[in-house]
């Protein structure tokens, strides 16, 4: 058994131990005891990390799987079984690091952030349940291992979502994330059942291997059976392509992720932000050769689904005035980049920018929007509201944040050389040779991007003046909390220079990344643009803002009610689920079903009854009857017998 | 060929069933019993009739005199004995007035379509045969019987003395 | 080891229980039964894997059989293989967990236990029967005392249900009797009689199968919940006493499921395989169906006897699917399900034992005062809708590989029917725990409810424990049942050898 | 005397038994339901003794069984008036339709 294992039992144990025994007799020694655990994790993970990278994963100049774990834990029949394992790839090990890191920097920060709370204990277990099945889900080797790790962090999102529970928002919220999610697994357990069917195996390196060879019937039987038109493949890749949209919060499934903000802030920049969200970027990663090589129009729906999701939230951010709702719509936004550069890209060699890009993205991402999370955290903990108008001119009692938010807006803007630039430059390059349409689009969202991000720093940090009854009595939090925010603000900063090319690519050959400053300029201009507009918009206390939203009426208010696609979903639980499904079974179950048991019984009983008047305990009636019943026995006999 | 004895048979045997029908249809209670005493005097007539002394005589003593007797009794202690009787519904009449023609007609059909072999050796009936026979113990003697009925006899006194002494649940 | 001692230990108990004096002496001594029983029920398991080591594909072990009456053939047999262990072990822990939940019954103590004790012989006895009869005697046993739990102990209108129950489930084994008459009267030797060992391996013609094969199906599928023969469910569960549901759907639902798959679709595979498509429809029917008739429950064990009709849909869809991994995957439903809906039933009476309601919206923020019990009901609702780690994941995904076998495009739209309820169960699982745990307390009587005692934490941590060892480790019990399973796929190929 | 055959005598009874079948089925006091009896038996033992007298005069069974069926007829009686008796006291009634507890 490879030490590895420990990444995922340490916190599993932690989750164990704090959830049956924290909130009695460990206290606040459940977080520490977390926090060492994942620690721990993120140990192994660097230590992996490097093993893999610069010692022992390159087989012939070119990065190579390993599995270190694998054991059967569920056969269906001989070909089909459920493995669980460890796998090790680029990817994998990318997201070890990215899931552990993140996760430590949350865990520390919660340290003080969720101080004095009744459930600290449980917080923790719920953290560490999380923490658990993030890293099981990367790390899985086979389809159905990602699926039931797919649903463990579902549910820990839900659980977490709906923390604080006496909040009926934050059940409402839970609710919704945990269904609109489990809508999107059935396509990925659909898509899980086809693509197994055919391929016979659930292991992703078999599914891999048999639907990328041409020549192999497992490919041929898939493509030439089809439904409605499609093949059978595409299907399935499509099916696996919702599932992974619910998760990652793309268009139509995204409702639940503005929502699931009602969660404890360290939460959303775990879970939401940084890790689980990216979950679904990393299913079609995962199963990426299939998409590019055998069926690129599924690879197309990702493509426009990512491109379209991620301008759609842009605008949306644009005129939201919760500070984490912004964000959450960002973070929609910023995985449609990454949705999209998957999308765009090919298999292998140059043509593999894009997967690359995703990659890098994804990782960049993480940290900088995990960042922004945390110091909207602080931000909330110290004015107590979540609204940007009780906020302003925070600057001065929030240096450190102040100077953690800008780094953050800064990188998420693209703007050289903090770290969201080089992914993101990598994207738009990939979509440039691919498709000029979706560039354009992304372009202009990448200075969307900028306008609605700075428009949250001003808001936050400068315009007007700080509103005196919020004076908090912690300050700026505990250091426990303002650590992992330098941690992650130099990460920031500095992530980008990573040479990722050199490590993940879509076939595990190394890839030079170029910066061509030329064809950077235009975002990098759209981009400092759309910083412009929001200095002059938002900086001072001024009503411009308000003017240009008059001036834009209805198209405003349709953005800000979120396009009324809540409202569409609504329409269609409650009214058509609801109303027209649900209540009609139960309806037809109460009175035709039962109805109709219920009659049997009843004509039985009348029949009985109907019978028991001869029963009349009478004896005069008796002796008739017995009488006329024997004369008739008689006359049968006689007449049997021809006397009459 | 009417002779006396035959005009006799039909006299009593239409005596007997008026008084019968009339015992099953009198209104009043005490009326019914004192037909029925007719009716059961005429079927005391037609054992004479048959020269059954003995038959007769007992239909006499324990019918008439006991059976008759004992009812009238318990109508004096049951009844106002000049009150008419609760009459049964009209429906009810008439189905059993049906089943009873309907009845009697099968059994009249059969009866006339069935030839009995009538002989014309006359009865034993000396009341020594019938004394002997009564308490012999041979193979067409009646002395088990007698027993029996004897020990009936008594079991029936036992138990209508029992039925009538039991204590009313609330009375004294 | 002999098999009569899973059947004579609850008969002494509940002798023993009979001339108990003080009401905690009878308690003690269910208890202690049922306790012994379980243990029984683990060493059985212990020496099952020892002794069935190199047999054939399920083959029955520790058979015996002594005649009956013998001028019938009717013989007392019986004989186990791993399914009736998975079954029997389900058995012993719904037992054991229903006895320690129901601790503080107050009326008529005595007959309550020793009913419930009584329930169980029958069921064990139904599980290890390998004589039809047998079985049908068995199957008896167990409905007559449900009539009575739910009659006498019972809520609502339990006359009304009690009778519904009883004369529903008659009627299920009345059809029962008529098939097993059927085969009984047109099985090829005189001696076959009712053996069922003896029935598998001769060939019934497919005429008699096709007449024979309703009325066994339907028959014990009333037991199982099929549709649309379920009413009874709600009903019966709503209105029992926390361990008579608990009975109900942990144990006597399964007495269908097993029946269906032992006796109807192992001797008569053609006809089961004939009417396999009927038998899918009315299961995925079930299953949706099932599903959105709970969305509008208020009383959270009509809820909860609903998505039993819908869970139990699984099972008939698994075995109608007729794959061996599809019948797996009913088998582990039937453990699973009966696990989880004892759980559930236990929750829901902890709840109502304290707050007298069972109406969702009276309910709320319930988390605060009991957190034991809300988690116990949360984690039953998580087993309920398919959550990895519990067994019902690891069930109902088993059916449905199993079912995706098939490739004719009806078995796959049913498939993809039945997978459509792990949305819709999602929904309703998480609308009744969120209105009624979550929240904030809306009665303030509630605010000095107490939160579980020791019986009821033992009972709950038994079925968890039960539920979360099929879960983490689904090839123990897999490996159990598969050998079953092969036997029964065997006569099920059969069919496909011939054409 | 042999001019009157046997099945003269047959009617007579047959229809004196349907005459207490008639009476036993319409009256409703006991008393009467219990002469209505009486006549039956009464028609009963005349077709014993004019079988006997007809048929087998060689033996005089038919005598016999007449004059038992009236030995028991009076037990009948007595044992019949004693519950009619009883009944009155405790229900003040004699109506066979009030005598109805034993049901339901």
């Amino acid at each position: 058994m490879s030490p590895l294992i420990l990444i995922l039992l340490l916190p599993f144990l932690s989750f164990v131990i704090s959830g049956l025994w924290g909130r009695k007799y460990l206290k606040n020694l459940a977080g520490i005891l977390s926090t060492t655990t994942v620690l721990a994790s993120f140990v192994i993970s660097v230590t992996t990390a490097y093993r893999y990278f610069f010692v022992d994963g390159k087989v012939a100049g070119k990065f190579v799987a390993q599995y270190p774990v694998d054991f059967k834990w569920l056969e269906f029949t001989p070909d089909l079984s459920i493995h669980l394992g460890i796998l090790i790839d680029p990817i994998s090990v990318m997201m070890l690091l990215v899931v552990t890191f993140i996760s430590l920097m949350v865990h520390i920060y919660s340290l003080g952030y969720m101080k004095g709370e009744e459930r600290y204990a449980t917080y923790y277990s719920f953290l560490s349940l999380f923490t658990f099945s993030m890293l099981g889900l990367v790390v899985a080797t086979n389809i159905f291992q990602t699926y039931i790790f797919w649903e463990l962090v579902g549910v820990s999102s839900f659980l977490l979502i709906g923390f604080y529970y006496s909040k009926p928002s934050a059940v409402a919220a839970s609710k919704k994330a945990f269904i609109v999610t489990r809508f999107a697994d059935l396509g990925f357990l659909a898509g899980i059942l086809i693509l197994s069917y055919y391929s016979g195996s659930l292991e992703f390196k078999d599914i891999i291997a048999r639907y990328t060879d041409s020549s192999s019937p497992h490919l041929q039987a898939a493509i030439s059976s089809s439904f409605l038109g499609v093949s059978a493949l595409s299907w399935g890749l499509v099916l696996v392509f919702i599932g992974g949209a619910g998760k990652s919060a793309m268009f139509p499934l995204h409702v639940w992720l503005p929502d699931a903000m009602e969660g404890p802030t360290p939460v959303s920049a775990l879970i939401h932000a940084a890790t689980m969200v990216v979950a679904g970027v990393y299913l079609v990663a995962r199963l990426f050769p299939v998409y590019a090589i055998s069926c690129p129009a599924a690879l197309h729906v990702v493509a426009v689904v990512g491109v379209f999701s991620s301008a759609f939230a842009a605008l949306i951010a644009c005129t939201q005035t919760d500070i984490k709702r912004v964000l959450a719509y960002s973070t929609m936004s910023q995985i449609g980049f990454m949705m999209f550069a998957l999308g765009v890209s090919g298999y292998g060699g140059e043509a593999g920018l894009g997967y690359m890009a995703s990659m890098f993205h994804l990782f960049t991402h993480a940290i900088f929007k995990a960042l922004l999370f945390l110091c909207a955290g602080t931000v909330i903990h110290f004015v107590h509201s979540n609204e940007i108008k009780d906020m302003g001119g925070l600057k001065k009692s929030l240096p450190i944040t102040h100077i953690a938010f800008l780094l953050a807006c800064l990188a998420i803007s693209g703007i050289p050389p903090f770290s969201g630039f080089f992914s993101k430059e990598e994207i738009l390059t990939a979509a440039y040779h691919h498709d000029k349409l979706i560039f354009w689009v992304a372009v202009v969202t990448a200075g969307l991007t900028s306008f609605y991000m700075f428009r949250l720093f001003f808001s936050i940090f400068y315009r007007g003046e700080e509103n005196t009854h919020a004076q908090s009595h912690h300050g700026e939090g505990t250091s426990s909390m303002l650590a992992p925010q330098i941690i992650l603000a130099f990460g920031s900063v500095l992530a980008g220079l990573i040479p990722f090319g050199k490590f993940v690519t879509s076939d595990g050959v190394g890839l030079e990344a170029h910066t061509d400053w030329n064809f950077s300029l235009l975002p990098i201009a759209l981009s400092s643009t759309g910083i412009l507009f929001a200095i002059y918009f938002f900086m001072k206390d001024n009503d411009k803002a308000e003017v240009l939203a008059s001036k834009f009426g209805s198209v405003y208010i349709s953005l800000k009610r979120k396009l009324y696609i809540d409202e569409i979903y609504e329409f269609v639980t409650k009214r058509i689920i609801f109303n027209l499904i649900a209540q009609p079974a139960a309806w037809f179950d109460k009175n035709i079903v039962d109805g109709f048991i219920n009659t049997i019984g009843k004509a039985t009983q009348v029949f009985s009854l109907t019978t028991s008047v001869w029963q009349s305990g009478k004896v005069q009636a008796y002796s008739a009857w017995l009488l006329a019943g024997t004369l008739v026995v008689l006359i049968m006999c006689l007449y049997y017998l021809q006397l009459l | 060929m009417m002779d006396a004895s035959v005009i006799s048979f039909y006299v009593i045997s239409a005596f007997l069933l008026t008084f019968g029908l009339m015992a099953v249809t009198a209104k009043k209670i005490f009326r019914s019993a004192i037909w029925l005493l007719f009716s059961l005097v005429g079927i005391a007539s037609l054992y004479f009739w048959m020269d059954l002394q003995f038959l007769a005589a007992v239909q006499i003593i324990v019918y008439i005199g006991g059976i008759v007797v004992l009812i009238i009794f318990s109508i004096f202690l049951t009844q106002d004995s000049g009150s008419a009787l609760p009459r049964a519904i009209k429906s009810r009449k008439i189905g059993a007035a049906l089943l009873s023609v309907f009845g009697f007609g099968i059994i009249a059909t059969l009866l006339a379509r069935t030839a009995f072999v009538e002989t014309t050796t006359p009865m034993d009936v000396e009341m020594k045969t019938i004394g002997f026979k009564m308490l012999s113990l041979g193979g067409d003697g009646y002395a088990l019987p007698f027993e029996l009925v004897s020990i009936l006899l008594l079991a029936a006194m036992i138990g209508c003395i029992v039925i009538a002494v039991k204590n009313i649940p609330g009375k004294p | 080891m002999n098999l009569n001692l899973l059947i004579i230990l609850p008969l002494l108990t509940s002798l023993a229980i009979l001339f108990a004096g003080s009401k905690n002496t009878v308690r003690m001594i269910a208890l202690a039964g049922a306790a012994i029983q379980l243990v029984i029920c683990g060493i059985l398991l212990i020496q099952f894997n020892k002794y069935s080591v190199g047999l054939q594909n399920g083959q029955m072990i520790f058979e015996s059989s002594s005649p009956w009456f013998s001028s019938l053939n009717i013989n007392y047999h019986i004989g186990v293989d791993g399914i009736s262990i998975a079954m029997i072990l389900l058995t012993a822990v719904v037992v054991l967990a229903g006895i320690l939940v129901s601790w503080n019954v107050e009326k008529m103590t005595k007959e309550f236990f020793m009913l419930l004790t009584l329930l169980s012989a029958g069921a064990y006895g139904f599980f290890i029967s390998l004589d039809l009869f047998c079985m049908f005697f068995f199957l008896e046993v167990a409905v007559v005392p449900k009539y009575l739990l739910i009659g006498i102990w019972g809520s609502g209108k339990k006359e009304y249900s009690a009778n519904k129950l009883a004369l529903m489930l008659m009627g299920g084994s009345a059809l029962v009797l008529v098939g097993m008459l059927g085969l009984y009267y047109n099985s090829i030797s005189e001696t076959t009689g009712f053996n069922l060992m003896a029935l598998r391996s001769q060939v019934i013609p497919l005429e008699t199968q096709l007449i024979f094969f309703p009325f066994l199906f339907i028959g014990f599928g009333v037991f199982t919940a099929i549709f649309p023969f379920h009413t009874w469910v709600p009903d019966g569960h709503s209105s029992a006493p926390t361990a008579a549901s608990m009975f109900l759907a942990g144990i006597s639902m399964k007495l269908g499921g097993y029946g269906c798959l032992r006796v109807a679709a192992y001797l008569m595979p053609e006809a089961a395989h004939y009417y396999s498509a009927y038998i899918v429809g009315l299961a995925a029917i079930a299953i949706l169906y099932g599903a959105f008739a709970t969305m509008m429950q208020t009383d959270l064990k009509y809820m909860n006897a609903y998505s039993s009709v819908s869970h139990c849909g699984f099972v008939l869809l698994g075995i109608g699917m007729l794959t061996p991994t599809a019948i797996n995957g009913a088998v582990l439903q039937m453990v699973s399900h009966g696990l989880m809906t004892a759980l559930f039933f236990a929750a829901i009476g902890m709840i109502y034992e304290r707050t007298h309601t069972r109406t969702v919206s009276e309910l709320g923020g319930l988390l605060k005062v009991m957190p034991f019990i809300s988690t116990v009901f949360f984690i039953a609702g998580l087993c309920s809708l398919g959550l990895p780690g519990f067994s019902g994941f690891v069930a109902e995904m088993t059916v449905f590989v199993g079912s995706w076998e098939r490739v004719e495009m009806f078995y796959r739209v049913s498939t993809i029917l039945a997978c459509m309820s792990i949305v819709v169960t999602a929904v309703y699982i998480l609308r009744a725990s969120g209105m009624s745990l979550m929240g904030v307390i809306k009665n303030k009587k509630f605010e000095s409810l107490t939160d579980a005692t020791w019986n009821e934490k033992a009972a709950a941590t038994l079925l968890i424990a039960g539920i979360l060892i099929i879960g983490l480790s689904p090839f123990l019990l897999n490996d159990l049942i598969t050998p079953g399973t092969k036997q029964i796929m065997q006569n099920v190929n059969r069919i496909f050898t011939l054409n | 005397m042999n001019s009157i055959p046997l099945i003269h005598f047959l009617i007579v009874s047959t229809a004196l038994f349907f005459i207490g079948v008639y009476g036993f089925f319409t009256r409703i006091n006991m008393i009467t339901m219990l002469m209505s009896i009486e006549l039956i038996l009464n028609s009963v033992n005349i077709n014993f003794v004019a079988f006997n007298k007809y048929l087998h005069p060689e033996s005089n069974d038919g005598l016999f069984f007449s004059l038992f069926i009236i030995a028991i007829a009076a037990a009948e009686a007595a044992v019949a008036i004693a519950i009619i008796i009883n009944l009155y006291r405790t229900h003040s009634t004699i109506d066979v339709e009030d005598a109805n507890e034993m049901k339901l």
